[in-house]
Order: C-alpha cells, then structure tokens, then sequence
C-alpha cells in the first residue's frame, strides 16, 4: 500500500517524529511504499539544515534523509509554515535579500496544495503531531 | 451512510495561544482555492474561534476573526458545534458568529464516519 | 507572591496553581486563561481570599471582555500588570 | 476507523475522540496516551465495544508496561501498530 | 516561615513527550553544579519522570531515568511529591525511583513560600 | 525596579513571546529597567535571523532586537537548547564545520549559568512560556 504522513511537532519538543519515524520504518520493513511525508506547523524544524542534537541523541534530520536516499522519500516542507519560522532554502534567501538558509534538498519547499494531493493519493494517511 | 468526497477539518485548538487554529484554517482555505468541498467542525477549545466579540490581539498579533470572516468568501459554509463543546464552554449561540450550525453531540460518530478525508488540527 | 496563568482554567497547569495557592496570594489570569470568564463556579474564583485578576488586553482579544465587565471581574490593563509585579516580590508562572 | 491518541487519558484531545468514536472503531493509545494504563475506569475502556490498544515500546519507555501485562491489557509492537492501519482505510490522530 | 536560600524547580511534564522535563532538570543540575541548593518538586504530569520501570525509549530517543539517578551525584536528595499527584495518577510510593519523599498536599503553599527562587518548568 | 525575563515559548507557535514583549515596553515606560531576557527551551526560536513572517504580523526577532538597542537590554539564548533546534551563531557553526548560522548579535549563545545569574541578580524574575 502507498503511505502519506504529516509531521507537525518539531525534534527534541515533541515525540511526534519520534513515533513517525519508528512507524515509517515498520510500514516500509512490511513492504509498503511511503509517497511522500508533508512537514506542517512545527514539524518544519524537522528539516533544519543546522540542528545539532549533543552525540548521545538521533539527528532526526538525518534520519529522514536516510529514509529518502534508501526508500525514495519526498521529504515536503509547507513553505509559509517554514519562512515564518525561520527555516528557508537558499532561493528563498536570496529572494528575501538574507546569505544564510538551512533548508536544502532532498527536503522541499512546497504548498499546501501538495499536502491535499498527498492525501488524495495514498491508500493511508497518517498524521503525528 | 455515503462517504462524501468532502474534506472535514476539525479546529480545536484556541486563537492567538498557537498557530494551530490559523494553520488548520489555512489548510480549508487551501482546498476550497482548489475547488474541493469542505466543512470546518470546532470541538474544544476551537469554539472560541467563534466568538463574535473577539478583536484583534495586542500589537503585532494577527487577529483570527477576519479569517473566520473570510470563510464564506470561500464558500466554506459549513460551521459545526457540536452542543457539548458549547455547553462545556458555558458559550450560548448567540455569542457566536453567524452561520454556525449546532449539532447533536450523538451525531459526532456518524460526522467522522461520512467523510472521505478528515484533518485534525 | 503572584501566580501568572495562562492556560484554561481546568488544564493542569490552573489545578496546580491552586494547590500551591496561599491565602495572601495575587492570581493573574492572561492569555487562554482569561476563559475563566465563562466559568462562574471556577474554583480559583471561590478557593481562597487571594486576589484574582485578569489582563484586560487578553480579555478583548478572546472575546471575553464584556461577559467580564458585566460580572464585574477585576480588570487590568498592561499597567496593572506591572504594578503587581511590583507589588509582588516573587511571580511564579503557570503555563 | 482507526483512531490514535498520544495525549493523556483526561486531555482535551481524549475527551474528542471519545465523543468522536463509533462502535466499530479502533483505538490505539500511543505515547503519553498509555498512561491509561494506571486507570481502570478510564472512559475509553468502556465507552463503546471499541478495540482499545496499546504500543508497547511507549509502555515500556514510560514505565507502565508490567502493568498493562498483569491487567491483561492489548499490547501490538510497531509490526501491529502497522496492521492495525492495513485493516483501517481511515485514520484520525488526535493530539 | 523562613526563606530558604535555595532554589525550587518546579517539574510539571512528562519524559519523552516534550523536552520540558529534560530541559528543567537540566537547570537544577547546573544550579547544584554552582554550588547551589536545589529542591525539586514533581507535580502533576511530573511524576511520571519518577516511575522506575521507566526503560530506554525507542531507538535514538534519550532516557529521563539515568537523568534522575544522577540528581543524587549532584547532592540534589531532595525530590518531593505531593500526595494528591500520586493519588491522581493511581500510583504508589513502591512504584516510584528510591529517595522520593512524599509531602502532605496541604504544605503545598507553604512549601512556595519558603524559597526565594522557584522556577517553575 | 530591575526585571528579568525567562522566555520558553516560540514565536508563531505560542502567545508567550507577545506577552513578554508587551510586557517588557510597559515596565520600560514606567521607569524600570530589564536586566536581560533569557531565551530557553523552544524560546530560543525568537532568535532566528532567518524568521520572515508574513508582512502583516509582527517580526518578533525585530523586536527584540529594538528593546535592546533602545534600552540596552541584553539578549541570552541557551546554547544547549538553541543546537539542538537548529540555532547557531557564525562561531558555533564553523565549530560544527557548517558554512551557514543564524544567530546573531545582539543575541548571544551563552550557558544556564546566565540564567541562574540573571535570576539572582533581579528585583523581579518572571518566565513566559
């Protein structure tokens, strides 16, 4: 079956990526596919470029990368939920005048547009926040 | 009991204290731009959203009402309370805003059961 | 002492702030805990002789404020805030 | 319907989803939604013919899963968690 | 009714859900490292940091429990716990980490008023 | 009187920030002075030189940074909890062998030690969260 998760609690403040990622892992070891996973509200700190969890703790988006490069994840991020909270990909930046970002590939800058197409798409839908 | 190719968002979280409320109003606004049929519920704490009274917060705060305005811009015309929230909040319905539909609390099975796609926020 | 809330008045933040409640108190209910304006039998309005107060700010923006003045509920403005913090040696917040 | 809750047994987001619930829906307690586990009565237990699961790794984490194994409580591993929505077309979260 | 020269923190939320409870003793730790005497008080949601079945989380997820047994290192031996939160929560004294002392609920406000730093997490 | 602030809660995400900034302009105008404001757990988010919220809501960051320049107040984020949520200054970042940062003065990374400091040193401390 086609999955589709939204993420909406952000790493080291809430369990949701926590238990999406445990989840997302099982759904793929029993042989489903995960179409894409939608970062929502808080979620968007889930792709910072510049997180830096002390050794002993995951670094959740690393994690999520892992997930991408091996099962070919889209790794979505809600763009007007990311700017107003300080994440953004160097187009971004530079279409607001700033040198630094901290959203790079394969995370994407998207609408909400694409998170209703997710949902319309996958045979499950699954929100953690 | 038909699913209908409609999209409930359900609201329960209270303005200005989060951008829950306004961010899950974004995301009806959203699919009514797309042309897709949706129906907002508030449970909770999401009432308060309806309050009539409400004004813009203190400075620099958006304010929530001007959005719960803007939904029949959207044709987003469908505004369910279920009569516990209101009863639980001590709020009658004439303190909301117009166009809220009350409904039974014994309806909220069926309500969840009859929609193809459902977003909590 | 002035206890600050700021969640609604039956999360578990208000119940322990009335547990830790002295009598001589000041309580000052901003942000979500203004709805305590909708609750008459709140027992932060009844539990003990301390001073309840809400910010009146917050008030407005919920939508709260006129139910308030009608109950005759002691309002403060930012000002008032701040005189309570001055008043108060020690503010501890519940969120 | 599988519905899933990772907030306490006496949160707002419970109280929802109880309301929210059908008889033939399924219920899987996440997070801190397994301290349900420290109330018999809690509502959910009983409030409908609803199955009500746990996820044992956040029983296990969180100290209570010794006890959900002497009240005979349903435990799934994440293998189960990912049953449970094979068999559910639709699934609501309530956090 | 003296004040203390010691610092109350304050522990309202559970392990795992949030980095609340981490951050919070955190604080008291770093107070203790300074030289610095610390209470902690566990109310509500807290209490929950004390269960001592508590294992390892999930994969990557860090531990509360090493955190609490490690309070004692730093000569923080005073973790307190109203009755009424274990009544609450249905859970009793022999459930709870070694060192725990439970007080009447009813000392609650004196107990606020001793110290002349509280931070409340 | 000197004020201190403990702030938790993030911007957009949580109504703490505006009650602390309201706050702090109504105790600067009667006369009182704020010692610093310490931002702490998700309040270290009020930092971020990347934040661009929408052109009709308030750039918290901006604001902070007015209070300091008019009123000297100085503004500390908890290290710890500002790498962990993917805040870093230029230092920090070339610490981590990173090319990007997004903190920067006046904000300044500092320890708990602050905090603690902070505390002992006001008339009046008070946390928003």
């Amino acid at each position: 079956m086609e999955y589709g998760l939204l993420i909406m609690g952000a790493p080291y403040s809430s369990a949701a990526p926590h238990s999406a990622l445990r989840f997302a892992s099982a759904v793929l070891s029993k042989g489903h596919r995960i179409a894409g996973i939608f970062f929502y509200q808080d979620g968007v700190h889930n792709a910072s470029s510049l997180m830096t969890p002390p050794q002993d703790e995951l670094n959740m988006r690393e994690a999520w990368i892992e997930l991408h490069q091996q099962h070919n994840v889209a790794l979505d991020v809600c763009i007007a939920a990311a700017l107003r909270r300080g994440l953004m990909s160097e187009l971004e930046a530079k279409r607001h005048g700033l040198v630094n970002f901290n959203i790079e590939a394969p995370f994407e800058l998207t609408g909400l547009g694409q998170l209703l197409e997710l949902q319309q798409r996958c045979d499950r839908f699954m929100t953690f926040a | 009991m038909t699913r209908e190719n409609e999209r409930l968002v359900v609201i329960r979280h209270a303005p200005y204290s989060s951008n829950q409320l306004r961010e899950g109003l974004d995301v009806a606004l959203v699919t009514a731009a797309f042309g897709g049929s949706v129906s907002l519920l508030f449970l909770g704490q999401g009432v308060l959203a309806l309050l009539k009274e409400q004004t813009v917060g203190a400075p620099g705060q958006k304010a929530t009402l001007p959005t719960i305005d803007m939904l029949e811009m959207y044709d987003i015309e469908n505004l369910l309370v279920p009569a516990e929230t209101l009863q639980a909040f001590n709020i009658t319905s004439d303190q909301l805003v117009e166009g809220v539909t009350v409904i039974p609390t014994s309806e909220l099975p069926s309500l969840f059961q009859r929609y193809a796609s459902v977003l909590n926020f | 002492m002035l206890h600050i809330l700021n969640k609604p008045p039956h999360s578990d933040a208000a119940k322990q702030l009335l547990l830790a409640l002295s009598a001589d108190d000041t309580v000052l209910l901003i942000e979500d805990a203004v709805q305590a304006v909708l609750y008459p039998d709140w027992q932060g309005w009844t539990v003990s002789s301390a001073a309840v107060f809400l910010l009146a700010e917050d008030a407005v923006s919920r939508g709260v404020y006129s139910l308030a003045n009608v109950k005759g509920l002691p309002l403060v403005e930012m000002d008032g805030f701040v005189e309570l913090t001055e008043q108060n040696e020690r503010i501890i917040s519940w969120y």
